[in-house]
């Protein structure tokens, strides 16, 4: 997972391996802070307080 | 489901929404200021906690049965090998058994209250000292030390520090949890180590491992 | 501030952020699955320095030379000596497993003594006073004779020590366990009229025809056998296998001859009969004009043509021609007899057409042949003193003629009061090992008082009054002389590996101090303090030797030269054939005890050696029976099904496997399983004893037992 | 009592009901638990498995629950990706499902392995060539892209929408949730193939083997493919099952036909797929390493060649071909039937390629090895079905997930 | 040592003579008490009982009289994987790295403290050589003492396998580095069953060694990843391309057979082929 693991080799298979993944939970991350930081600002600014 | 029960469905939550708005409103600057309050607390708590307290509850302190002296028995006996040598089938002998100390130490040596000691506690009874040996690896490791010493031409410091020089010994310390010794889980909770002694961990050998010999070296190189 | 929901989530959260950040939940994840990798309860055998101490392996007659790999003087692992005559660094499985016989869970730990049925463990002066006592009462009421010993063998100095204890108690029954041994000694008797220990030559022979014996399967010396086999690819031996059924031995054979079960003799005459009419016999060694040899010769010819033997043996008449003609065209054939593994005795007529067809391919005494060989056991024994009581027990008769336990066991049964009082028993276990071994137990426990000095809790020690606990062999020096027919006379010197890890002593001890207990006579008959000095003593002539370089190596094995007749006229009535008990019509089958290298006889095997077992020799606790898929087509019979086997003897449930290798009609069952150990799970109530079902069969001639089967039945349960 | 919760204009069972309700699967869930316990603490002998079955009934079940649970990633595909925006009325239970089966699924590994405190080891000292490191890093993966899809559905319940906070947070996620479907979807495609893949690469089973592309055999992207087409018929079967016992209609028709259209197309290329790979597998792979395709299933007490037909016509063919003509998919009967066939269809090949690949002997003297599961096996594979229809009940009486629910009671 | 220096790498192997093979089974107690190996009260399940060497019970089929056995001990192979890459058959599917392939010597390591007993490999190994601790092994009271350290014991939840007791590898590679040579010959490193089987049937050593008797014994095709030239000798299951190490021989045409599977017929036209090829 980590360059600091045991089995770390910088070789084809892990770059395609972890780097698959690693972008993945980049977007994913990504995402979410997005999410969450325009919900703060929305909240902040008072958006979300009418029921609809 | 007819209109009525509708209404009278929503009516009723609704009344119960109104009431719970207001109570949030009504104490709203203070709630928000109990809620950081508490945070901010039980985050030092358990910061200061798991920094501070939790290395030495990990931690045993025991000591040894009884000092002894490396620097004073490197002056009268020569090098570590002099104890600590291998066997004629490349093997290495460790910590020496009481067989060998007895050689000199028949009867009472100097006038230190560790040597009588040992002398009555061990060597009148013919009982092994129960050493707690500080580099002692786990049972699934391997390390030849003739691959090392003979093979590789290493010094003892590299791996054991200076203990050659020590006139005391120091408190041997063990991971409650799984029995490891201080000396190889590694002083430094965080991992950083200053010299290569601090620490002896799979990763300190693969790193050297990796630098001499240019791979980490099979499973079985290390693993029994 | 008012604490509300709001100051709760804050507490959680920040407790866990707080934690999240220190390295405490990784360290205690990290760690804990170190702790799965160091669980307590996972043993860290501690290290040490490696040396090798060699001694000799004494679970079976083949006596291998072993070296134990000791670390810090604590034994780990057997392994061959390289380079000893009998063995030359191979083991058998069961001397490999030998340490798992030192901690074996069922090792009588200290001494006992049984009161109405429960053990009490004793100190030793306690145990050996109370034996004392119950000796001397018998000696007392005038009755010595009545003291009965039963040992495996009587070479070596423990069983000359307990002959001599009984001898000196007064009573001259002493009696050994039937072995092949003992039978060849008594055929060469009854035909040559000389004391012989018997040695087959194989490692020289160039044909080896051998009628029933488990060749690889732990007849004789096992692992010597196991490099004769070895070498015949390279060496040309070539290997003949008569036997009913497709043994190990069969398979490993050039040529298997699938005769009916208990006809190997009757093959044995007629391939001397074809020998004799095609001349094919050693002139030199045979006088053609002797009238006793003309007899035999007109009988073997006769009475054994191959057209009649043909019919017994169902061989048909060219594979007898064929059989005849190699073993006349090998330069140096040997024959060899003695069924499985040679634990059970056997019948004369067997062993001496067997020995006749030796004599006619001129064999005796020569290279690869069939050796006579006169073993000196070099033991100096000071002379013994006899009081009143026992010179006049001695005078008695003894219970039992030849000295054979099963004919002991069927008097005890038979009399209504046992006329034995008193039973010592010593490195055998009748109880278990004798044929019909349910009417054996009966009758040990109808002998009032049993002394066994048996390390383990066997099923005779079970029966037992006094046990006074031996060694294991481990734990002992010992003199062993090999009693296997090898053609090498050996006096090996086990060594102690370990200390005495129990409150056990040794035999020869044991014996000492029981005789020094009873004082008077019998303790003066015993004039060493220990057993080291006794053995040393009574070794005198080759203790040097023996002390210094562990075995005593006669070489050349000096053999009988002088024989004084080659009378075969045993053979010529019928009167020592041996047939299967049980009339064929209520019994239509035939179960054959089959001996297998991966169980042992005489004691339980080990827990790796049951490890090694097939699962279609045994399941869970369920015996198997071998069966041919014919047989078993026309019992509507599957693989695994449960059926009851009885026999004239006993009855018991066991499962069937189908075997192709087993001629139709016969059965065969493991000998080996069916111990009943409580304390040792590994092997105890472990399948079904077939020695409880096969009932014993005393030979006319010899008087041992020479049982090879019995009829029997089976029926789905 | 707990009607503050249900969702506006929504109405559900009286809640002692639904407490009883609970509380009976509630039972089935804890003797799971149970015997989940003596598993980690007496160790896996309290199973019937053994040396020739290291894979057994919990692996089947692991991968049978992954393979129905594709209905999420590929409803999500059609939906955000796609944008197929009907099938925004059963996003949501698809989403539902899917997290439920892959809980599951991480759960039932949990319990696998011998060791589960170094379980994390498959991501520490991960082996990039095996495809059950590839399977434990996806499977984690995109269960957590389900929980983020999971996450709005749960703050649009009535009480917590009231939190502005959570509101907008809900709203903001639905606005990003094409990003998170894409990638659970690329995430799907990797793990659902990997554990193909997992019987795929043994080339030491010739039962399972085959060739391949690249690194990944053919069962790869078979897998994948049935993992698309099955999960949606699985999805409809639990949608079909709620209105039943919920006695409501809450997905309206054309949704339905839609997905199953959908699913039937899937399932006629997949089986087309499946049936060129047999045969290949039959003709080429299976010869050129001894085995004729008899051998696979004959003399045992169990696996005959009924199995390679139920598998391929029962659960393939006929599925497909009702759910591709209209008049048969129209009708609810046929629908619920193709359905039903399908979702046992893709169990029967997944029970194929984890058990019968462990009978099959490949040596010459080997023998045939069957298998009974223990009680404690059972209970633990039914302990994630108890878990999930808890979470199902709740998420369906606290949560809005069938949006056209209130048009369609107005209706009737 | 890594892939690189394939050059000087030993390849140790083993070859079995089934001719000499008595059955006895020294070689699986040889084994069990070298390498620490548990026993359990019930071991008759033959499909959960740990025994790194298994002797197998081959028959030829035929009816009385014709029938015929012959026993087959089967270790671990060992295997080199497709092209001898070192991508055996367990190894390529460990998903912790919990067993490897050692190029240096080609044997297949077990790491009992990295293995978290996901079995995929047992699943993986068509020789059934890989076995899994379903249990806590437990030794009689006392009998611990017979435990060598040379092997660790296995705790419950990990899979074991034979390692061509490679302790004793590490042990004359110890008294090698003392004796400052860089190599081991070929007597110092024996495995356990090698040196007890009474019959001298098992042969170990290093296959890429000329001078060991493996080598001279089976003349391993370098061309064809170590597969046999002698005709007499074979390898199980050599079609699967496992490239196993341990290679057996017989004369017995039967036995030869019973190593692999053969469609109908195969078996006779390959043997054709080879007696017109260079008998």
């Amino acid at each position: 997972m980590l360059p600091n693991c045991f089995e770390w080799a910088w070789d084809a298979g892990h770059f395609l391996f972890f780097g698959g993944m690693w972008y993945t939970i980049i977007i994913l991350s990504l995402g979410m802070t997005w999410c969450i930081f325009k919900t703060i600002m929305d909240t902040v600014s008072g958006k979300g307080g009418d029921h609809h | 489901m007819s209109e009525l029960e509708e209404k009278t469905e929503n009516g009723s939550t609704d009344s119960l929404e109104m009431g719970v708005s207001e109570e949030q409103k009504a104490e709203g600057d203070s709630g928000i200021g109990a809620g950081v309050l508490f945070f901010i607390a039980a985050f030092a708590v358990c910061f200061l906690s798991g920094w501070l307290l939790f290395p030495n509850l990990l931690y045993s302190k025991k000591e040894q049965p009884f000092n002894f002296n490396h620097a004073l028995h490197v002056e009268e006996m020569g090098g570590c090998d002099s104890c600590h040598y291998f066997r004629e089938d490349g093997s290495f002998a460790g910590v020496p058994k009481l067989a060998q100390c007895v050689d000199c130490h028949a009867e009472v040596m100097g006038d230190t209250e560790d040597e009588a000691v040992f002398v009555a506690e061990y060597v009148e009874k013919e009982k092994e000292v129960p050493w707690l040996i500080y580099s002692e690896q786990p049972d699934c490791v391997f390390f030849s030390h003739s691959a090392h010493v003979v093979g590789a031409q290493m010094d003892c410091v590299s791996c054991h520090g200076h203990i050659g020089e020590s006139t005391t010994m120091k408190p041997y310390e063990e991971n409650r949890i799984t029995g490891y010794s201080r000396d190889i889980w590694g002083k430094n909770i965080w991992g950083f180590k200053k010299n290569s002694w601090d620490r002896m961990k799979m990763d300190d050998c693969a790193e050297c491992h990796e630098k001499e010999t240019g791979s980490k070296g099979a499973c079985f190189q290390c693993h029994k | 501030m008012k604490v509300d929901r709001r100051s709760f989530l804050g507490l959680g959260l920040g407790a866990a952020a707080g934690v999240a950040v220190t390295p405490a939940t990784w360290k205690l994840m990290d760690d804990s699955s170190i702790w799965t990798q160091n669980w307590p309860w996972t043993p860290v055998p501690p290290d040490g320095e490696v040396t090798f101490e060699d001694t000799v392996c004494t679970l079976c007659s083949g006596n291998c030379g072993i070296s134990v790999r000791k670390i810090n003087g604590r034994p780990v692992k057997i392994e061959g000596t390289t380079g000893h005559p009998v063995n030359d660094g191979g083991v058998c499985l069961h001397g490999i497993s030998a340490l798992q016989y030192l901690y074996d869970p069922s090792r009588v730990k200290s001494p006992m003594i049984k009161t109405d049925d429960t053990w009490k463990e004793v100190s030793w002066e306690k145990a050996l006073a109370h034996a004392a006592e119950a000796l001397g009462n018998i000696r007392k009421a005038d009755n010595a004779n009545a003291i009965a010993c039963i040992t495996d063998n009587d070479k070596g100095t423990v069983s000359g020590l307990f002959k001599r204890l009984t001898t000196v108690l007064g009573s001259n029954n002493y009696y050994t366990m039937d072995t092949m041994e003992k039978a060849w000694a008594t055929t060469i008797d009854a035909v040559n009229g000389v004391k012989a220990h018997v040695g087959f030559d194989l490692k020289n022979s160039d044909l080896i025809l051998s009628f029933g014996s488990g060749f690889i399967e732990g007849w004789g010396a096992p692992v010597y056998n196991f490099q004769v086999n070895a070498r015949r690819k390279t060496h040309g031996i070539k290997l003949i296998q008569v036997e009913p059924r497709l043994s190990n031995t069969a398979a490993a054979a050039d040529k298997w001859v699938p005769a009916k079960p208990g006809t190997e003799a009757d093959l044995a005459l007629a391939i001397c009969g074809v020998l004799i009419t095609k001349g094919l016999y050693n002139k030199k060694a045979i006088q053609a004009d002797d009238p006793s040899f003309k007899a035999f010769a007109k009988m073997a010819q006769e009475k054994y043509s191959p057209a009649r033997t043909a019919r017994t043996t169902g061989i048909d008449v060219a594979s007898i021609q064929n059989l005849a003609m190699a073993f006349a065209d090998a330069e140096k054939p040997v024959a060899i007899a003695g069924r499985g593994k040679g634990d059970s005795a056997g019948s004369t007529r067997e062993f001496a057409a067997v020995y006749a067809l030796n004599c006619l391919a001129g064999n005796i005494n020569a290279p690869g042949g069939f050796w006579l060989m006169d073993k000196d056991p070099a033991e100096v024994w000071p002379s013994i003193e006899m009081d009143a009581m026992a010179t006049q027990g001695f005078a008695r008769a003894k219970f039992v003629e030849t000295d054979t336990v099963d004919s002991l066991m069927a008097k005890v049964t038979a009399s209504a009061k046992s006329p034995v009082e008193a039973l010592l028993v010593y490195n055998a276990n009748p109880c278990y090992s004798l044929k019909n071994a349910k009417a054996v137990t009966e009758a040990v426990k109808k002998i009032p008082f049993v002394i066994s000095f048996s390390s383990y809790m066997d099923e005779t020690t079970q029966l037992a009054d006094v046990v006074l606990p031996s060694h294991m062999f481990l734990e002992r020096r010992e003199d062993v002389s090999l009693t296997g027919p090898v053609p090498l006379d050996i006096t090996a010197l086990t060594r102690p590996m370990v200390s005495p890890l129990f409150d056990t002593r040794h035999p020869g001890d044991s014996v000492l101090s029981l005789a020094a207990a009873m004082e008077g006579s019998v303790a003066a008959s015993f004039p060493w303090e220990s057993y080291d000095a006794c053995l040393e003593a009574v070794k005198a002539p080759v203790w040097k030797a023996l002390s210094e370089k562990g075995s005593v190596v006669k070489e050349p094995v000096s053999l009988v030269k002088k024989i004084e007749r080659m009378d075969f006229s045993l053979l010529l009535n019928d009167t020592a054939v041996v047939a299967a008990e049980g009339d064929e019509a209520t019994y239509p089958l035939v179960l054959m005890p089959v001996d297998n290298i991966r169980l042992t006889g005489e004691i339980a095997a080990s827990p790796f050696a049951v490890k090694t077992v097939s699962d279609k020799v045994l399941k869970g606790t369920d015996s198997f029976i071998e069966i041919n898929p014919e047989t078993a087509d026309q019992l509507r019979l599957s693989q695994g099904d449960e059926v009851t086997l009885t026999t004239p003897v006993g009855s018991a449930i066991v499962k069937v496997n189908l075997f192709d290798g087993i001629m139709p009609g016969v059965l065969a069952m493991a000998h080996g399983l069916g111990h009943t150990m409580a304390e040792n799970p590994y092997v105890g109530g472990k399948g079904v004893n077939v020695n409880a079902l096969v009932g014993p069969v005393m030979d006319a001639i010899s008087g041992l037992d020479a049982a090879w089967g019995i009829r029997a039945k089976i029926s789905r349960v | 009592m707990d009607s503050a919760l249900i969702p506006k204009g929504a109405n559900r069972c009286p809640f002692p009901v639904f407490a009883t309700g609970i509380a009976v699967v509630g039972v089935v869930l804890l003797w799971g638990v149970y015997a989940m316990g003596l598993c980690w603490i007496k160790g896996l002998n309290q199973t019937n498995m053994n040396d020739y079955y290291g894979f057994a009934l919990w692996i089947w079940a692991d991968l049978a629950v992954i393979a129905i649970g594709g209905g999420a990633f590929f409803t999500g595909l059609l939906k955000y990706v796609l944008g197929i925006d009907e099938l925004k009325n059963i996003i949501n239970l698809a989403v539902v499902i899917g997290f439920i089966c892959y809980s599951s699924a991480l759960l039932i590994l949990a319990i696998d392995i011998g060791q589960p405190l170094r379980g994390w080891f498959i991501f520490w000292h991960a082996n990039v060539h095996s495809m059950l490191t590839e399977v434990a890093f996806c499977l984690s993966l995109y269960f957590s892209v389900l929980t983020i899809e999971f996450i709005p559905l749960i703050l649009e319940n009535r009480q917590v929408d009231k939190v502005p906070f959570f509101h907008n947070l809900s709203h903001n996620m639905h606005t990003a949730m094409a990003v998170f479907a894409a990638t659970g979807a690329f995430l799907s495609c990797f793990h659902q193939g990997s554990l193909g893949g997992v019987a795929g690469v043994l080339y030491g089973r010739p039962f399972a083997f085959r060739e391949g592309l690249l690194i990944w055999p053919w069962t790869f992207f078979l897998f994948t493919w049935s993992a698309a087409a099955y999960g949606p018929c699985f999805t409809l079967l639990v949608a079909k099952m709620v209105e039943g016992i919920t006695r409501k209609k809450l997905i309206k028709d054309n949704v339905i036909h839609l997905l199953a259209k959908i699913s039937g197309w899937m399932i006629t290329t997949y089986i087309v797929a499946k049936i060129i790979d047999t045969i290949y597998w039959i003709a080429v792979t299976a010869p050129s390493l001894g085995f004729s395709v008899m051998d696979f299933y004959t003399d045992n007490a169990f696996y005959g060649i009924w199995i390679l037909f139920a598998e391929i016509v029962l659960g393939g063919i006929v599925p497909a071909v009702i759910l591709i003509t209209k008049k048969y998919r129209e009708n609810s009967k046929m629908l619920l039937l193709a359905i039903i066939l399908g979702v046992l269809g893709v169990c029967l090949n997944r029970w194929v390629m984890v058990l019968q690949v462990m009978a099959v002997p490949v040596m010459s003297f080997d023998t045939w090895a069957l298998y009974i599961p223990s009680w404690q096996e059972v209970a633990t594979t039914i302990l994630p079905v108890a878990y999930g229809i808890i979470l199902l009940a709740l998420a369906y009486r606290y949560l809005p997930m069938f949006p056209q629910e209130k048009e369609l009671s107005t209706e009737k | 040592m890594t892939q690189q220096n394939h050059g000087n790498a030993h390849k140790f192997g083993m070859v079995i003579d089934l001719d000499k093979c008595t059955g006895c089974g020294s070689c699986m107690v040889a084994c069990m008490s070298e390498n620490n190996v548990p026993f359990k009260e019930d071991e008759s399940n033959k499909k959960d009982s740990i025994t790194w060497m298994r002797v197998y019970k081959l028959t030829n089929g035929k009816s009385f009289p014709d029938t015929d056995v012959c026993y087959l001990p089967r270790p671990c192979m060992h295997c080199g994987g497709k092209g001898d890459h070192g991508h055996s058959p367990c190894v390529s599917v460990c998903p912790a790295t919990a067993t490897d392939y050692d190029y240096g010597t080609g044997i297949v390591s077990q790491i009992y403290t990295r293995c978290f007993g996901c079995r995929y490999c047992m699943g993986a190994c068509p020789y059934h050589a890989r076995f899994f601790n379903w249990w806590d092994p437990k030794w009689p009271e006392g009998m611990e003492e017979y435990l060598s350290p040379d092997v660790s014991p296995r705790m419950r939840g990990v899979v074991e396998k034979c390692s061509f007791c490679f302790h004793r590898y590490q042990a004359a590679k110890d008294k090698a580095y003392l004796e400052e040579r860089d190599t081991v010959a070929e007597e110092e490193y024996q495995t356990a069953c090698t040196q007890a089987c009474p019959s001298g049937a098992i042969t170990f050593g290093d296959l890429n060694n000329p001078d060991h008797a493996v080598h001279q014994l089976v003349n391993p095709d370098p061309h064809h990843c170590g597969r046999p030239r002698n005709p007499k000798a074979f390898r199980l299951l050599e079609r699967l391309e496992t490239n196993p190490k341990v290679y057996y021989i017989s004369e017995r045409e039967w036995v030869r057979k019973a190593g692999d599977n053969y469609l109908d017929g195969e078996w006779e036209k390959a043997k054709m082929k080879k007696t017109k090829g260079h008998e």
